[in-house]
């Protein structure tokens, strides 16, 4: 961005402007473009969605009403919570309770800095991206501990509690599963990592080795653990703690910690697929040869499918599974995940001194068993939904 | 004064306070989160002295994990309003913080580092900068932070054994 | 460099923005009818029993420390791990895998220590 | 540019505000969090010095005081809280015994 | 130094913490409250707290006519109403001596089965809700939706059914009805599978059931559980079977009773999976009710004026939480002298404390979810 800003800088579009003022507002145009033409209106429309998928797979009908298919319902939700009353309960600390969905939001916000959008729609490739994201992310940590804490509430604390537990835990295995992707890649910086892949399935990372494999499927455990989804989403979990850390929180600042939980979705699955499937990767066809814009948007498309897949996934986990007990959850992580991760961390860096070809032959292997992997899956996805009988006489139109 | 000098003494007026909030806030809590605020600012600070990498892992480690621990520890003992404050110690205290700082101005701003910085170099303070300066000069230091820190483990174990 | 930085300064700006100014058009639109009833503590409809205040047994808070242990040990293979390729190109690889060897293996060790100690449970087992 | 002596001076004076904390604050808790913060106005003396002098040794130095920070807290509130246990007290004038 | 030695074994004390779960909490399954002690998540005490739903049902006996007080026992379970329809006639017939006729036992025990059906779905499906499965509670919902329909059909009712009267019942049950029982049925009893394979299998669900709250078989006498608590618990008791009443006697069903084989004897699961069998056990029943419905009216005469002889009554049965008693006195007028009910949710209750010393938070949803306590029953 600085590149095409110093060009239009040179070409003389902002004559007696301080360079500083023009980088500024630059940056602020940009911020602003995420913030209200992607990340609102992604979390905005996942919130939509994971409502509407949910509501299918329970054959229930879901919000249809505002908009062609209910696809403004979160436009409806947004405004109802703008115009309701904000609650501050008396016994809470203000200053903290108020304080909180700004940090929490801040924290998923800046995560977008450094999540690439295709080959050159980055806000900034930061030369430590990866790390950065963990950095940021560990911040919402504290304003969930901060919420839970000065709403003053046995419910929010607990929830508060589990939270800050909860993805403190998780941290460590998803960082080690970072890790190994850094080692195979030699940088931090996501448009780095993205490079180091092709567009090919078995030139993915996740294909790289048996160790980012398996380590794909611990970061995005991890990462849902972290996200507070199910099965791990005890800090909210609403029929035990009512509504966690929010119990107390009402209208927009409620909302705020929802935005934030639905826009993580996408950042979740926009981490894994920059890590392990290859980023905005696409084949070398001709006719992005000499169509640049064609090309950018093939490169948003396949990045945007491939993150958003996940956050599909995650949805559908959501339908499917209960969820997990506090003690369960933290065995999980530190008796299975944590070794497991350190050893996949080191499985993964003895496999960097394998010649290529032996690497090549492995990575063939391994796509290989992926496919086979995917097939049983969608056999036994197709198994269930033959036998799942369909209804008597209620039948959910639409 | 140019911008970058401005930033500075905006980002150095905030730490100011924040630090000043850890110390004189009455409930722990709040005295955290200034904390994590400093921590904060300091980090953004590292970023303007070409440190990005210690400054994401400042955040990362200070305020996303020892602060965490912090916050379970208040939260754990909840220790609002045991203290008791004596006006004495405050005065010596604020005395003593002076003496201190008009002492310390001196001795490092007499220092013979050059005042204006070598100019950086890109890759000047990214990882791999500091991976190279971790595995030629410090390796020994590298290992023995790996035991510091087993050490603390063994410790912080022994320590809390005796639960109830 | 600083110019990358300096989008994540404006990034939380905004964030911190944007929650204020929603916050603001809101309190100007929303109503503000304050109660006794309505600002008390939830506490399942029964008034609240003292305050959520306590001394709050944390059972975790052990694992809050392996935890930090834990992260500076990554925050200290992070760098080595950007190097790496370079090092088993220039022959150095062997080596530098056995001090990242050592390096977790000796933390790992701490992992193990807590483990057998019974500091990953969360509650010792109780009889039923 | 920012001189070198704008952060040194920073750092003194956040420095001597830590100090201060710990001397007058009667709660452990809130003396470690002081400490923290001396050794964050160290850190950023070290690194205003490593920029200076154009060397990463400073920013290496900063690495390990934080693995050192990261241990101290641990342990020292393992300490605190094992004090607690026994006083219920965060009071450090409550720790004269060397041994219970 | 005593002091400190003193402390030492006593060790660090962190303040238990009062919680009251309920009323308004979103699995107590009603207007039920807790007064919950715990030690961070550890529950030291739960102390259940009822009354919160109390609606006079049994006072309102005194105050009604015997047909008139039949409308009212909807209410004090409206997730089973047919059972309490049904014990009360059953107490009135005896104490009047009124016989009910064959073809009204048969649509009794067919709108009880399927009531049953309801209930045990209700159950199952906010059990899993309460261990965060979502999606079996809206299928098993809609699956209990169908069966409102049905019974709709039956007595126009969709919840509070009024069905059985004084000497049968209100309604037949028309041929085109049963032709569509029968097609539920069909449809549903691979539902059942379709459920465990969704839920009961699920590995999280087994983990978060298997252990938690185990009642040992002399517990579960002492504590006086009945219903499928009991049975849970591997003690082989069902009213139908051993107090026998209505054409019970000539009908084929196992009584499922827990195993034990996932975690202990007597636990959360054991108690659930004893409701998932008796689901199949249900459908049987109601599938033979239906072969074996004979021609004929379905409620005898019964003076309108219905005054028994002056005399007192127990009369049991087994309802979807367990046995459901009415103890009935009569002073020989127009209206009950004293009317008594008894249900299995409020013994459940007792238990609950016992219960509860030492598991978590979530342990305590899991456990009153297993018990299937239903506040209006408590309550009454």
């Amino acid at each position: 961005m600085q590149a095409y800003l110093d060009q239009l800088i040179q070409g003389g579009a902002f004559a007696g402007m301080p360079r500083e003022v023009v980088y500024a507002i630059g940056m602020l145009l940009a911020a602003f473009i995420v913030l209200s033409a992607f990340v609102a209106p992604l979390a905005g429309v996942t919130s939509w969605l994971e409502r509407r998928v949910w509501a299918r797979m329970q054959s229930r009908v879901g919000p249809n009403r505002v908009g062609p298919q209910g696809i403004l319902q979160w436009l409806a939700d947004g405004i109802k919570n703008l115009l309701k009353e904000d609650i501050i309960p008396t016994a809470a600390d203000k200053k903290l309770f108020s304080l909180a969905p700004y940090i929490v939001f801040m924290g998923f916000l800046c995560a977008f800095v450094v999540i690439p959008f295709g080959g050159h729609l980055i806000v900034a490739d930061l030369n430590i991206g990866i790390l950065y994201i963990l950095a940021v992310t560990s911040l919402v940590v504290v304003g969930i501990l901060m919420a839970g804490w000065a709403s003053n509430n046995k419910w929010s604390l607990l929830g508060g509690m589990r939270s800050a537990a909860q993805i403190i835990s998780y941290e460590i295995p998803a960082g080690v599963s970072v890790l190994m992707i850094v080692f195979l890649a030699g940088t931090l910086s996501m448009q780095g990592i993205i490079k180091g892949q092709g567009w090919a399935p078995w030139d993915w990372y996740l294909f790289h080795n048996p160790f980012t494999f398996a380590g794909f499927f611990l970061y995005f455990t991890a990462a849902l653990a972290e996200g507070n989804r199910t099965p791990f989403d005890i800090p909210e979990a609403e029929s035990e703690l009512v509504a966690g850390y929010v119990t107390e929180y009402s209208g927009m600042r409620f909302l705020f910690f929802f935005f934030a939980e639905w826009g993580n979705l996408y950042v979740i699955g926009a981490v894994a697929t920059t890590l392990f499937l290859g980023g905005w990767q696409v084949p070398p066809l001709a006719i992005f040869e000499n169509s640049p814009m064609l090309l950018a948007v093939a490169q948003f498309v396949t990045f945007f499918l491939k993150a958003y897949l996940w956050v599909f996934v995650a949805m559908w986990i959501r339908a499917t599974l209960p969820r997990v007990r506090v003690d369960q959850l933290m065995s999980l992580c530190w008796k299975y995940m944590v070794p497991l991760s350190f050893i996949c961390l080191l499985g993964t860096v003895a496999f960097m001194f394998v010649p290529a070809d032996g690497q090549r032959i492995t990575s063939a292997a391994m796509f290989g068993l992926g496919v086979a992997i995917t097939i049983i899956f969608f056999l036994r996805v197709g198994f269930q939904i033959r036998q799942a009988k369909p209804e008597l006489y209620f039948k959910p139109h639409i | 004064m140019n911008g970058a000098q401005v930033g500075f003494f905006i980002l150095a007026g905030l730490l100011i306070v924040s630090s000043l909030w850890v110390v004189f806030q009455r409930n722990v809590v709040h005295s955290a989160m200034a904390l994590v605020a400093a921590l904060f600012l300091v980090a953004i600070l590292f970023l303007t002295l070409n440190a990005p990498m210690v400054g994401v892992l400042q955040i990362l480690v200070y305020a996303g994990a020892i602060m965490v621990l912090f916050l379970f520890v208040i939260m754990f003992l909840n220790p609002i309003g045991l203290e008791q404050r004596r006006r004495l110690w405050w005065g010596f205290g604020a005395l003593a913080g002076l003496l201190l700082a008009g002492a310390l101005v001196p001795v490092l701003t007499n220092g013979d580092a050059p005042r204006d910085p070598v100019v950086a170099t890109e890759l000047f303070g990214g990882p791999e900068e500091l991976a190279r300066s971790l595995f030629t000069d410090f390796v020994l230091p590298f290992e023995i932070a790996s035991i510091l820190l087993l050490v603390a483990i063994v410790g912080a174990v022994v320590l809390a054994k005796r639960e109830p | 460099m600083l110019f990358d930085f300096a989008n994540v300064l404006v990034f939380t700006a905004l964030g911190l923005g944007f929650v204020g100014v929603n916050l603001l058009i809101g309190r100007l639109l929303r109503p503000a009818n304050p109660q006794a009833r309505k600002l008390s503590t939830y506490e399942c409809g029964e008034p609240s029993t003292g305050s959520a205040w306590v001394n709050f047994n944390i059972r975790f808070y052990l694992v809050a420390l392996i935890f930090i242990i834990f992260e500076v040990e990554i925050a200290f293979i992070f760098p080595v791990a950007t190097v790496f390729r370079g090092l088993i190109e220039s022959g150095e690889g062997l080596l530098a895998f056995v001090k990242i060897f050592i390096f977790v293996g000796i933390l790992f060790l701490g992992l193990v220590y807590s483990w057998v100690k019974g500091d990953l449970e969360w509650i010792k087992k109780v009889k039923t | 540019m920012v001189p070198l002596d704008y952060y040194l001076i920073l750092s003194a004076i956040i420095f001597a505000i830590g100090v201060v904390g710990v001397l007058i604050r009667r709660n452990l808790i809130i003396v470690l969090m002081s400490i923290e913060l001396m050794l964050n106005a160290v850190n950023l003396t070290f690194i205003a010095f490593a920029n200076s002098l154009g060397s990463m040794d400073g920013q290496v130095i900063v690495f390990f005081v934080m693995a050192v920070a990261a241990a101290e807290a641990v342990i020292g509130l393992a300490i605190v809280i094992s004090v607690f246990r026994h006083r219920q007290s965060l009071d450090p004038q409550e720790m004269q015994l060397l041994k219970w | 130094m005593n002091e400190t030695a003193q402390d030492q074994d006593t060790g660090f004390h962190t303040e238990d913490m009062t919680i009251s779960v309920g009323p308004q909490h979103p699995s107590t399954h009603g207007v039920l409250r807790f007064v919950v002690k715990t030690d961070g998540e550890v529950i030291s005490e739960a102390i259940p707290d009822v009354g919160y739903l109390h609606r006079s049902i049994e006072k309102i006996g005194e105050k009604v006519t015997w047909h008139g007080y039949v409308p009212y026992t909807d209410r004090a379970d409206y997730l089973a109403a047919m059972f309490a329809n049904q014990v009360f006639c059953m107490a009135a017939e005896k104490l009047a001596g009124t016989p009910v006729t064959r073809r009204g036992e048969f649509c009794r025990v067919i709108a009880c089965e399927l009531n049953r059906l309801a209930s045990h779905l209700i159950s199952v499906g906010t059990f899993g809700q309460d261990i965060g499965a979502m999606t079996p509670f809206v299928h098993a919902l809609r699956e209990r939706e169908t069966i409102n329909n049905l019974m709709e059909e039956i007595c126009g009712a969709r919840l509070t059914y009024n069905y059985i009267r004084i000497g049968g019942v209100g309604y037949d049950i028309l041929p085109e009805t049963c032709t569509r029982i029968s097609e539920f049925l069909d449809h549903f009893e691979p539902i059942v599978d379709e459920f465990n394979r969704l839920l009961t299998g699920n590995k999280i669900f087994i983990e978060r059931l298997a252990g938690i709250a185990v009642v040992s078989k002399e517990d579960a006498l002492q504590y006086n559980l009945v219903g499928p608590n009991l049975r849970g618990a591997g003690i082989k008791w069902d009213i139908r079977r051993d107090i026998p009443y209505s054409v019970y006697p000539e009908l084929e069903f196992e009584i499922p009773v827990g195993t034990g084989h996932i975690g202990a004897l007597g636990d959360s699961f054991d108690r659930y999976w004893v409701r998932i069998r008796e689901l199949q056990e249900s459908c049987k029943i109601v599938r033979q009710c239906l072969k074996m419905l004979p021609k004929g009216p379905a409620i005898s005469k019964v003076a309108r004026k219905f005054k028994p002889a002056a005399g007192e009554c127990y009369v049991r049965v087994e309802a979807p939480r367990g046995d459901m008693g009415f103890y009935v006195i009569s002073d020989g007028s127009e209206y009950p002298y004293r009317v008594r009910i008894r249900t299995g949710s409020y013994t459940a209750m007792s238990i609950i404390d016992k219960l509860s010393k030492g598991i978590m938070l979530a342990d305590l949803i899991v456990l009153i979810g297993s018990l299937d306590v239903d506040a209006p029953e408590i309550d009454r």
